[in-house]
This record gives structure tokens, C-alpha cells and sequence, in this order.
């Protein structure tokens, strides 16, 4: 299975990444819009700590503690056999959160319920989008 | 090979899941005495109060093609009566035998209904675990203007919340000196208290109800302390005992059904869930830890092994997340001690809180900054040394940064798996 | 043991000789007859010992790691040339920049030396630091650029000549040099401290003399008694505030 | 604002940070790109301020703004104008007043020399002896360098006479001297696998050679210069040749000076020098003061190596250059180096850079001119540096009289560098001049060394196609034939130093 591999000798800190990562999932697909007025969350978090810098996003663990903790099916495996929240369905009760191992799920906002927001791999892309962004080859979409 | 289920929630459908992908030709069968399709428990209290409906697919468990797909036949409505393991029979209510080769007892439990209050028999007198006890508050609701809730553990303080937030008038009755007692310590619990305080909930703490008073309909309370309470309802949420009554003595009980590593209970029969004694890696001891992500992955693990993998189960220990108005925490483990290593982090209402037993990690609260709450979690399943990092917990931004840079690499890069 | 007659050897021929006697195996090499020819033993990298009876010729031992050449008469000049480990003594005088940025390993000089010794020699890794003792006195410019290491100068034979040249420790910024009966302020650098030794520096100056005197037969006792004075740098970086970022 | 502005030493800002509001989405993208403290976040006000004092015109931040929010621009001279003085007579002034020190600059110079190279047309073959199209036909770029013997003896159809060692390139452009501290391992690792690549050498520099970069055996350059750092037994042996560095272009006659801070304990290590010392590099090797001394350095490490390797000599080009680079091949130079004028730097103070030396056109024309006078020009090879921009440049050197080309500074701007002249500082915002383990990361030596390779093999592509034009076939043809150039708005005396006739001749 392809996933982002996480080259931190690489990461230049510049979040890139996670501006991609913010415009890929808006609605408007526009970087000024998707950042000023839709205030998407990024998947993606990039952190710091001299000299130390890398991106982490979900690893689509095989055996996804997230998908047994959510309280109603809304953490699932799609059909690419990555995991993935349904973002109709979750109602932010963040038990995901609470047994993700990598502690890469975000809690956002979704009308009235709480959202678990995380990488879902960019079903609409071929290479996803922090991928692409990436000016340093630090994350690069490969068989780990 | 038939395989049997009792129990149509968390436990019993990860065990079909787990199943199905072993063993395709195999029959399925899961009985429960619910008629509804498998739902989500804790969305109960939300449902009771209107914020969603069974119309909505974020009410149930799994979704509405999930039994076709999986080829998983059930038999809904029907209570079992009697399990014999010798001849491999369930006996339902009816009457009617099922033979099976496996049988996965995943039933759950329910909530208990403490014999030393007078008058629980009243009407008004509710109860939260299933959707028979939430209907019948459900329907109630419009003629309850004030209601007592009987223990603030996770469902009744999310209910007090939860009813004072459309207009009720909630006492909240806590034996314990404070409320979400085994989740939370005091500092955090005066956090939520707070919350709910806010929102117009009394809390009455260190007392119990003792007496029911009622016209066949609840109307006052009296506790322990001699204090009386008028109302129109009372919610017992006291804890859940699980539901046992049908197994035979093949299977032992001790406070749930005792199952070994691999969460057997007895030859060809397999118990998961809230029904099941495992072993708390915490507190070493066998007891039943009724939370969902433990149902889900024991029903995974006996699902797998029932189907011919032999998949050890390494213990739980107690987990919960919650969210009150806005406080929003996330505790696992040991919550108090003295005699360990305490780590503690007080600003305002940010929380952090570890507890440290020989450089292992046993417990931690964290409270409004949850989101590496999960790392956490697998540095005390997986009993990891946290002696070299421990100093960077209290760190609000803790993360990966703070790691080994060679492990750091390993775990992202999946070669150390969980 | 091999002997070699360098007599009417030209150098290239002599050094081809060298290297393939040690490429046999030889580990101990005695060359006589030597008049002037350069660079024997140099880019040498084996613990062999070579004796030369003559006068060597210039970069004696350059870029060697791990020889010990001992010379029986006078040497020139570029001894131990930018040398990495291994020892040469010298039974007599030896010429200008003795020792150019050596990094290890010891010479020994009986005599005088002339200008330029042990310019820009120079310590690394905590353990490894060359060691420089001149028996007589020493001409300027001694320890310029030093970088680490010790020098050293005895001032036996001083019969009324300087100790040491002008510009003693000029941008020396590392390493120290020991200095018998003591130094003219006035020939040293600006960079540069003067001081006493304290004990553990007594103690490396008396195992180096120590060696020295077994080496060529002086009494010990006798020369350590005398007092001696320390130069060490001011600073590690003694051009530090000359220049500032540009443009 | 963080601070204030020190008044006492105001000069004002070279360059006017612009950020448009409207475009700026906060990503501080540029705010972590930025080594120099020039754009920084402020949290309380959720603002990203910049500080125009501290701006180098680097650009990175320009490079990673995702909304081009930023533009870099240059401030106009604030000063009232005085044709005499000029701004930057006035900042030198100010500065070296305030602040009581020579200011050190890097890169080559910026001053508005002359370049001869754009002086120079190169000519192309019509009718008669006809163009030949590279993409079809065979067309020679390999170059050997080394010493080259007078007649070969043959004896029974064999050959009797030893050559001397060469070093095989097939593209005659090299990496120039850039040392491991001057640049941080990932550059020199980008370089090394360039190098390998692409068939030609790189040179370590003077910084000694990393053990990781062993690996590179073959196609690796040793410098020698008067600090000896790094040298020993092995570094020598695993070299295919070895450059003694007398001087060079942007700072002849000037040590080099790398300062404590730079020096961490892998570049100790490599420098076999202490950690947190100054490595200084003395002007004058102190071994050598004369010819003869040369000679003895280049014969002590032609014996340490056992006569295999060719002994480059580097030396900066300064007025008397011919006679110099004559007393070198005498002394028994293989390859002599000629660095010019506008060669590149890692820290050289100002005036130094600006104002000595040579350009290296003109050197490397007297140097051939005065080589083939003493009839050792067919003995020896000449490798031109300093200034060397496009491959056009590389044809214009090698019709000159050079054998090969050293590029530096287009190495590095091919890697990232946009010349703001900071190398000096440690903080390279590129990654490149830096040791700081943060902003070494920016290079990737698998990118880095992809640009590289294409670099110079667009330019031998170029270089071929240009051979091509001329009806040449062979690199070795377009040597030294000076008649394939003319000059062009030059005086009679710079076209006759050069050795070529004017455009229209």
C-alpha cells in the first residue's frame, strides 16, 4: 500500500504541506479562500523542534485502533483500504483521538457535531496534495 | 461451521467482521433481544434529547447493508434463555434450539438497578444503557420538568448536561466526593463540575438516594443525607452489571465471564465485550471494563479466533473521552495515586496529568488539549519506557519532536508496528 | 633489519627502494651513506623504524603516519611536514619549519632548529596531539598559527644566542609551548599569554624530557630543575573581531 | 516590532520587503524560511511583520510565499546622488566606523568590472569546411588532464615510453574547490554524486574530505593548501589528483579563515582541527617562499603518493601571472589552476574581493601565450576558474588555452544560491553556506545532484552543438585556437593580450 513516507531529514518547516493540504480540502479548491474564509483544518501538522522538522499525517495503521474505537462506523477503511472518516456520520466523541498512536487526529467542526478531521490520502488525487507540494521531496508517496 | 452470536452491538458485530474475512463460506448467525439494527450506545443520551434520530445514519453502528454484504443472518427480538455448551445449543425464549460450532457470547450488560433504594419500581424511574430504557424517557420527556439523576458517571453526566441544555431542571446525585469518580481526579472534575454548574445542573455530592416517593409516578426523592428532592423523574445511572444469566457452569463467572489470553470462555465458545472479565493492564486484575473501543477490538479478537487464528488479547484498562460544555477530556488508567510518580501540568483550564509507575506510563488526564492524547495510549499498552521522555509530557505542544530520532523514524515509518 | 647504501642515490631512487622494503614486510630499515636526498619516509604509513646515518634531506617524514625515524646527524629543513603520527629524532641540528602542521605523533631534536618550527601544528579529538622537544634554541617565527599540541624548547646549548627568535607565538590559538629559563616579553606575539606551568604541566614537561634525556644523554634532574614559563594563546579565535559581515 | 532599530549604526536597507494583505494567508511559510530574522510572526496581533534592515534579498521567502504575497525589491540609493561617492562609498565609510571592523563579503565580485567573455564572439563554419550536426555525429568532449610527455618511444609495436598519470574527464567542466565547512555535507554529497555522474572530478577544498564522501573515490579532487587540513595517508591516497592551493581568485595573497562557530565536531573531525577553534589558513604556505619550494611540496606529495596522481597547482591570477604559472610548471606542476578575478568566495573582506587581482580572461591568455613561448604549454594542461557563467564561457576559456573549466558558483546557484552574498554568515537561507543542522536540510542532495547532472549536461549538450557550428568534432580541436573568437569593444591592447582580432578582422 502506498503512503506518505515522512523524510524529516529533508523538511524545510516552510508548511507548505499543510497549505495544500488546507486548499485540497475545501470546498473553493482556492488557497486564499480555503485559508481566509473557509478555515479548513489541515490533515497534516508540521512540527518543529531545532533542528527537527517533519510533516505527520495518519499512517493507515493495518490494524487502525481508530476504526474499533469509533462509536459508530464513521472511521472505516475505504475501498483503497486507507482509513477515512465519514465526515455525515462522525459526531466528534474524539474516541478515535483518544486511541490513535500517532495522535494525528484533529478535532474540527461539522454544523452542529464535532468532526474528527485527519488524512484521508486525497481520494481525488493521484498523489496527494502535501506530496505534490512538497518543495524538498521530504514527503514522498511510496510503498512503505 | 456455524458460527453463533449473541449480542447484536460492538462486541458481536466486530466479531462477525472478523469472521467473515477468515471464513467466507461459513454460517453467521447473531441473535439479540433488541429489534433495532445494531446502533451506537453512547448517542443514546443525544437521541433522548432530539439532537438525532434513528432517520440518521450517524445513529447506527454500522451501516444499512452492512448484514447483506457480510452475508450475516439474524435473529432479532429473541432473548436467550439458556446456553449449553456441552451440546452446543442455545436455547431461546421460545424455546426453539439453535446448534452451533462457535459461539461468541457478546451480550453486553445492562444497567444495574440498585436494590437498597425504596420505590425503584415507581414509574418515572428510568434507566440509559439501551434503546428500551432511552425510548421510554424519550417518550416521557415532554412531561418532565425536573428530574434527579441517580450517579454522575459518564451517561449521567453527559444527561444532566445534555437535559439541562433543552430547559430541564437536573439534580445530580454523586455518592462520591466528586463527579466522573473513577475518570477523572479532582482538579478535573472541579473543571467539569464547573461546566455543568454553568449550564444550571445541581450537583449534590457524597449522597445517596435512599427512597423514592411517588403517586405510582416518581415525585420526590429522599436522600441519604435526609435531604428531599422534588421531581418529576429519576435517571439511574449507577453502573452496568453484565448479562449473564443465560450461560451454563461450563463457563465461569467471576463480576463477568472469565475467558483466558485468547478470550475463551470454554471449548468452542468465546465471550467479548461488556460481558467479558479481561485483564486490566493497569491494575492487574480481571474485571469487566465495559468501553467501546475494548468491545469492539475483544469482538475482533474472538471473532478471529473463533474462526481458527489464534490471536492473544493483551488486556485494557479503562479509557473514556467526553466532552461538557467546554471542557472536553480524555482520561485512560490509573486517574490518582500516591504512591507513584505524578506528573502535573495547571493553567486555567488546561490539564495534564501523568502517572508513572517504574517508567512505565499507567495513567494520564489530559483535559482541553486532547489531541496527542493517543500517544498516550500506546505508550501504556505497549508498557514503553518513558523514563528518557517523560520531562516533554507537560509540553502543551508534545509530539513526535520529542522523540528518539531512530524511533521516531521506525514508528512513522510503520516498521514498528502497534 | 635491511641495510640501504643511499651513496650516489638520487632521492626518487632511494624512497622506491624504501617503500618496497617495507612493502616486504622489512619493519626496520637502516640507511647509510645518506647525503641531502628529500623525502625519505615520507607519506609512510606503517610502524617501521628507520635509522639514517648522514644528513637527511628536506621534508624528512612529511605526511607519515607511524614511522620512527631517528637520524644520527644533522637534518634540514620540513621535517615532519604535516605528519600524522610516529616519532623523529634527530641526533643534531635540524633546519627551518620543522614540524608545518603536524598533527601527531613526536619529534625530538637534539640541537638547534631554525625559523618557522612547528608552525601551525595542531591538536583533534581530545587524544590525539603532537609533542615537539628541541634541545637547543630555536630561530623565529616558533608556534606561529599553533593550534594545539606542545613544543618543548630546552635551550641547552645556549652559549650567549637568543632562546628563541622575534614573533614567538604569532596568531597562536591553540595548544601550548614550554619554554626553559624563560622568555623575552618582548620577542612574543600580542596574542599570546605568559605564565608558569602548573603541576600537570610539569608533569608532561618531565615525561617529555624525561624521554629526551634517555634519547641523548643529558641529565634530567638537572634540566628539570630550571624554571620554566608557559605560552598559551588568549584566545581560540584571535582574529575574532578584525573583520564584521559585509557588504 | 520585536525591537528597535539600532540608530547608532543606521545604513539604510538594501532591499524593501512588499507582503500584499490581501494575498498573505499567515501560512509563515516565509517567516521559518527566513535564517535572517527578517520576517517574523507576531501572535498576539496574528501579523507577520518584516524587517527590510535585516532583508539580503535572498528571496527564499518569495520562492516559498504559495500566494506570491511577497516581493523582494531593491531600495533606490536614499542618499543624495553624488557620482563620486555612490552609496555604497557611503555605507563602506559608515560602517567601518561604527563598527570598528573590515566588512567580509562572499561570492565573487559585484563591481562592474569589464567581463571579456562578453566581449568575445565565437565563430561558425559556412561552405567550407562544414558545420556537423551533434545529434547525429560523434562529437569528442572528453579531456585528460595531466603532464604530458615530449615524443612517445615504441618499441616491438609497444609503447615504451611511461606516461604520466591523466585524469580521464568526459566533459571538461569540474567542480571547483568548496570545502566542507564553507559548504555542509548534503551540498558536498550533491556534488560528489554529481561528479561520478557525470565523469569529472570535484574538489574537496582545502576543509579536508568527509569519511562519507570516500565513497566518491575516483572522481575526487584533494586541496592542499597552507592550513593542511584534513591531510593525511588516506586523504591522498583516495584522491585522483591533488591540488596545492596557493591562492585564490576572489582573495589572492589572503588566507583563509573559517571562523569557531562553524567549526562542529564533524567538521573538526574532518579538519582534524579542535571543535570550536578558528581555522585559519595562513596567507603563504609557510614551507614554501620560493619556485624551488614549490617544487619541493609538489615532489613530497608526488612521493607520498608514489608518483600515480597528477599535482594540480591553484594559483589566484594577479599581474605577473605568466611568469608565475611558468616558475609553477617548471617546478613540476601536472595541471595548473588559474583562478580569475571574479571568482566566488566563502568569505574574502571587501576590499580584497573588489579590488586584487586579475581577470581571468586575460590570465589564461598571457599564461597560454607565455607557455607556448617556453614551449611547455604541450606538457602541461591549464584549467581556467573564476567567472565561468555559461557554457559559452567554458568554449570561449578552452579557445583561450584552457584544457578545462572549474565551476564554483554556478554550481551553487544551480542547487539554489541566488547570490545575496551571505555565505560569510553561516546563515545561507538556501542551505548551502551553512552548518546549521536546521538549514543544511534545505538541500536535498537527491535534487541537488539532479540539477547538477542537468546543468552540465545541458552544457556539454550546448558546447557540443556549438563545436558543431564551428565544424569542430573534438574539444581537443577548439584548444588554444584563438582564431575562433573575435573581439569586440576592446582596445587594441586588450585584444592583443588576449590574442584574438576584432570582430570584422
Amino acid at each position: 500500500m502506498k503512503l506518505v513516507k515522512i523524510n524529516e531529514d529533508n523538511c524545510v518547516y516552510c508548511h507548505l504541506c499543510e497549505v495544500a493540504c488546507k486548499t485540497e480540502h475545501s470546498v473553493s479548491k482556492d488557497i486564499i479562500k480555503a485559508v481566509k474564509k473557509e478555515n479548513v483544518l489541515s490533515r497534516c501538522t508540521v512540527e518543529f523542534n531545532y533542528p527537527y522538522s517533519a510533516s505527520i499525517m495518519c499512517r493507515h495503521c493495518d490494524d487502525a485502533p481508530c476504526i474499533f474505537a469509533c462509536q459508530n462506523g464513521s472511521m472505516h477503511r475505504d475501498e483503497r483500504g486507507y482509513v477515512v472518516v465519514n465526515t455525515q456520520t462522525c459526531v466528534g466523541c474524539w474516541m478515535c483521538i483518544m486511541v490513535c498512536p500517532y495522535g494525528v487526529i484533529k478535532q474540527g467542526k461539522n454544523d452542529d457535531w464535532g468532526l474528527s478531521i485527519k488524512c484521508d490520502l486525497c481520494p481525488d488525487r493521484s498523489i496527494p496534495a502535501c506530496v505534490e507540494a512538497c518543495p524538498n521531496e521530504a514527503l514522498t508517496f511510496e510503498e512503505l | 461451521m456455524k458460527y453463533v452470536i449473541i449480542g447484536n452491538s460492538v462486541a458481536g458485530i466486530n466479531a462477525a467482521t472478523a469472521i467473515r474475512q477468515n471464513d467466507t463460506q461459513g454460517e453467521i448467525l447473531i441473535i439479540s433481544d433488541e429489534q433495532t439494527r445494531p446502533y451506537s450506545r453512547p448517542l443514546l443520551p443525544n437521541w433522548v434529547i432530539g439532537e438525532v434520530s434513528f432517520s440518521e445514519e450517524r445513529m447506527f453502528y454500522r451501516r444499512n447493508d452492512f448484514f447483506d454484504k457480510n452475508n450475516i443472518q439474524t435473529l432479532l427480538g429473541q432473548t436467550v434463555e439458556k446456553v449449553d455448551t456441552k451440546q452446543k445449543t442455545v436455547i431461546l425464549s421460545n424455546k426453539e434450539n439453535i446448534n452451533y460450532d462457535k459461539l461468541i457470547i457478546a451480550s453486553g450488560a445492562n444497567a444495574i438497578m440498585p436494590k437498597n433504594i425504596t420505590g425503584i419500581d415507581l414509574d418515572g424511574v428510568y434507566t440509559l444503557t439501551n434503546i428500551k430504557g432511552a425510548k421510554k424517557l424519550k417518550e416521557d420527556l415532554v412531561k418532565i420538568n425536573s428530574i434527579v439523576i441517580v450517579g454522575a458517571g459518564l451517561i449521567g453526566t453527559k444527561m444532566a448536561y445534555d437535559l439541562s441544555k433543552i430547559g430541564k431542571k437536573v439534580v445530580l446525585v454523586e455518592l462520591a466526593k466528586r463527579v466522573l469518580f473513577p475518570a477523572l481526579d479532582d482538579y478535573a472534575a472541579v473543571l467539569i463540575q464547573e461546566q455543568l454548574k454553568l449550564s444550571g445542573v445541581d450537583i449534590i455530592l457524597n449522597d445517596s438516594v435512599v427512597e423514592l416517593d411517588g403517586d405510582k409516578t416518581v415525585s420526590q426523592v429522599t436522600l441519604s443525607s435526609g435531604k428531599k428532592i422534588l421531581c418529576d423523574a429519576c435517571l439511574l445511572s449507577v453502573g452496568v452489571a453484565p448479562n449473564v444469566a443465560f450461560v451454563d457452569q461450563n463457563i465461569k463467572l467471576d463480576r463477568g465471564i472469565v475467558v483466558d489470553d485468547y478470550l475463551k470462555a470454554c471449548d468452542d465458545c468465546y465471550a467479548a465485550g461488556d460481558v467479558a472479565s479481561i485483564y486490566d493492564i493497569v491494575v492487574n486484575v480481571r474485571r469487566p471494563i465495559p468501553i467501546l473501543p475494548l468491545a469492539a477490538r475483544e469482538g475482533y479478537i474472538a471473532g478471529l479466533n473463533a474462526s481458527g487464528h489464534e490471536v492473544k488479547f493483551g488486556g485494557g484498562f479503562a479509557m473514556n473521552s467526553i466532552e461538557i460544555g467546554k471542557v472536553g477530556f480524555i482520561s485512560m488508567g490509573l486517574i490518582e495515586s500516591d504512591t507513584d510518580e505524578v506528573l502535573e501540568y495547571k493553567k486555567d483550564d488546561k490539564y495534564r496529568k501523568f502517572i508513572i509507575r517504574d517508567n512505565k506510563l499507567i495513567g494520564v488526564i489530559l483535559v482541553n488539549n486532547v489531541e496527542k492524547a493517543g500517544m498516550f495510549n500506546w505508550m501504556i499498552e505497549k508498557k514503553f519506557d518513558v523514563s528518557w521522555i517523560k520531562d516533554t509530557f507537560l509540553n502543551n505542544d508534545f509530539g513526535w519532536k520529542y522523540f528518539d530520532k531512530a524511533f521516531r523514524v521506525l514508528r512513522l515509518d510503520r516498521k514498528l508496528q502497534r | 633489519m635491511k641495510r640501504i647504501d643511499a651513496s650516489n642515490l638520487k632521492y626518487n631512487v632511494l624512497n622506491d627502494i624504501i617503500r618496497r622494503v617495507i612493502e616486504e614486510g622489512e619493519n626496520k630499515i637502516i640507511i647509510d651513506g645518506v647525503c641531502g636526498q628529500y623525502y625519505i619516509g615520507c607519506g609512510i604509513a606503517k610502524p617501521v623504524e628507520i635509522v639514517i646515518n648522514g644528513v637527511p634531506g628536506n621534508d624528512l617524514g612529511a605526511f607519515m603516519e607511524g614511522p620512527t625515524i631517528i637520524v644520527n646527524e644533522d637534518a634540514q629543513d620540513g621535517i615532519g611536514n604535516t605528519m600524522s603520527s610516529g616519532e623523529i629524532i634527530i641526533h643534531g641540528n635540524a633546519g627551518d619549519v620543522l614540524g608545518y602542521s603536524m598533527r601527531g605523533g613526536s619529534i625530538f631534536v637534539k640541537g638547534n632548529v631554525g625559523y618557522r618550527a612547528c608552525i601551525h601544528m595542531k591538536a583533534y579529538k581530545e587524544d590525539v596531539s603532537p609533542t615537539v622537544v628541541i634541545g637547543g634554541c630555536a630561530g623565529a617565527f616558533m608556534g606561529e598559527y599553533m593550534a594545539g599540541g606542545t613544543l618543548i624548547l630546552l635551550g641547552l646549548n645556549r652559549d650567549k644566542k637568543r632562546l628563541t627568535g622575534n614573533y614567538l607565538g604569532t596568531g597562536m590559538h591553540g595548544g601550548a609551548i614550554f619554554v626553559r629559563h624563560g622568555v623575552d616579553e618582548s620577542l612574543c606575539s600580542s596574542e599570546v599569554l605568559i605564565s608558569k606551568p602548573d603541576d600537570k604541566d610539569m608533569q608532561k614537561i618531565l615525561t617529555n624530557v624525561k624521554k629526551f634525556c634517555d634519547l641523548f644523554g643529558f641529565d634530567c634532574d638537572k634540566i628539570i630543575k630550571d624554571e620554566f614559563v608557559k605560552i598559551t594563546p588568549k584566545s581560540k579565535r584571535p582574529y575574532g573581531n578584525l573583520y564584521i559581515p559585509g557588504p | 516590532m520585536k525591537w528597535m532599530k539600532d540608530v547608532k549604526t543606521y545604513t539604510p536597507p538594501d532591499f524593501h520587503v512588499i507582503r500584499d494583505p490581501d494575498r498573505c494567508i499567515k501560512c509563515k511559510a516565509c517567516v521559518e524560511q527566513c535564517s535572517f530574522d527578517a520576517t517574523f510572526y507576531d501572535e498576539e496581533e496574528d501579523k507577520i511583520w518584516n524587517w527590510d534592515a535585516k532583508c539580503v534579498g535572498c528571496n527564499r521567502c518569495a520562492a516559498f510565499c504559495p500566494t506570491e504575497a511577497i516581493t523582494i525589491e531593491n531600495r533606490e540609493n536614499p542618499y543624495r546622488i553624488n557620482e563620486s561617492w555612490g552609496k555604497w562609498n557611503v555605507v563602506g565609510v559608515k560602517k567601518r566606523a561604527a563598527f570598528g571592523g573590515a566588512p567580509v563579503v562572499s561570492m565573487g565580485s559585484d563591481k562592474p568590472y569589464i567581463v571579456y567573455w562578453d566581449h568575445m564572439l565565437i565563430n561558425a563554419s559556412q561552405v567550407t569546411n562544414p558545420s556537423i550536426d551533434p545529434l547525429r555525429e560523434p562529437m569528442e568532449l572528453k579531456t585528460f588532464l595531466g603532464k604530458k610527455v615530449d615524443y612517445l618511444e615504441i618499441e616491438d609495436g609497444k609503447l615504451k615510453t611511461v606516461l604520466y598519470p591523466q585524469l580521464e574527464l568526459e566533459i571538461p567542466i569540474m567542480f571547483a574547490a568548496m570545502s566542507y565547512g564553507a559548504l555542509n555535507y548534503n551540498v558536498i554529497e550533491a556534488i560528489g554524486r554529481a561528479a561520478v555522474e557525470l565523469g569529472t572530478y570535484f574538489n574537496s577544498g582545502e576543509g579536508g574530505l568527509h569519511k562519507d564522501h570516500y565513497k566518491f573515490e575516483g572522481n575526487i579532487i584533494v586541496q592542499v593548501a597552507s592550513g593542511r587540513f584534513g591531510v593525511y595517508k588516506e586523504y591522498l591516497d583516495v584522491a585522483s589528483a591533488i591540488e596545492i592551493k596557493i591562492g585564490q581568485g576572489a582573495k589572492p595573497g589572503i588566507g583563509g579563515h573559517l571562523p569557531g562557530e562553524k567549526v562542529t565536531a564533524s567538521i573538526a573531525q574532518t579538519r582534524m582541527i579542535p571543535k570550536g577553534t578558528d581555522a585559519l589558513s595562513p596567507a603563504p604556505h609557510h614551507d614554501i617562499y620560493s619556485i624551488e619550494d614549490l617544487r619541493q611540496l609538489i615532489y613530497a606529495l608526488k612521493e607520498a603518493t608514489e608518483y600515480k596522481k597528477p599535482i594540480f597547482v591553484k594559483i589566484a591570477c594577479v599581474h605577473n601571472i605568466a611568469a608565475i604559472a611558468s616558475g609553477v610548471a617548471q617546478a613540476g606542476a601536472d595541471v595548473i589552476v588559474l583562478d580569475g578575478f571574479k571568482g566566488g568566495t566563502g568569505a574574502s573582506p571587501q576590499v580584497i574581493r573588489d579590488n586584487v587581482g586579475l581577470p581571468i580572461e586575460l590570465a589564461l591568455a598571457s599564461v597560454d601565450d607565455r607557455l607556448r613561448q617556453e614551449g611547455l604549454r604541450g606538457k602541461i594542461s591549464l584549467v581556467a576558474s573564476g567567472g565561468i557563467r555559461n557554457s559559452m564561457d567554458v568554449i570561449k576559456a578552452i579557445a583561450l588555452g584552457a584544457d578545462a573549466v572549474y565551476i564554483g558558483t554556478a554550481t551553487l546557484i544551480a542547487i539554489g544560491c541566488t547570490m545575496c552574498q551571505q555565505c560569510h554568515t553561516g546563515k545561507c537561507a538556501w542551505g548551502i553556506a551553512t552548518q546549521d543542522p536546521f538549514l543544511s536540510k534545505r538541500q536535498n542532495p537527491n535534487i541537488a545532484t539532479q540539477r547538477l547532472v542537468n546543468l552540465v549536461n545541458v552544457w556539454a549538450l550546448e558546447i557540443k552543438e556549438t563545436l558543431g557550428a564551428m565544424g569542430i568534432n573534438s574539444i581537443e580541436s577548439l584548444k588554444g585556437n584563438r582564431l575562433a573568437l573575435r573581439g569586440f569593444d576592446l582596445s587594441e591592447k586588450e585584444m592583443e593580450i588576449l590574442g584574438i582580432l576584432h570582430a570584422g578582422e
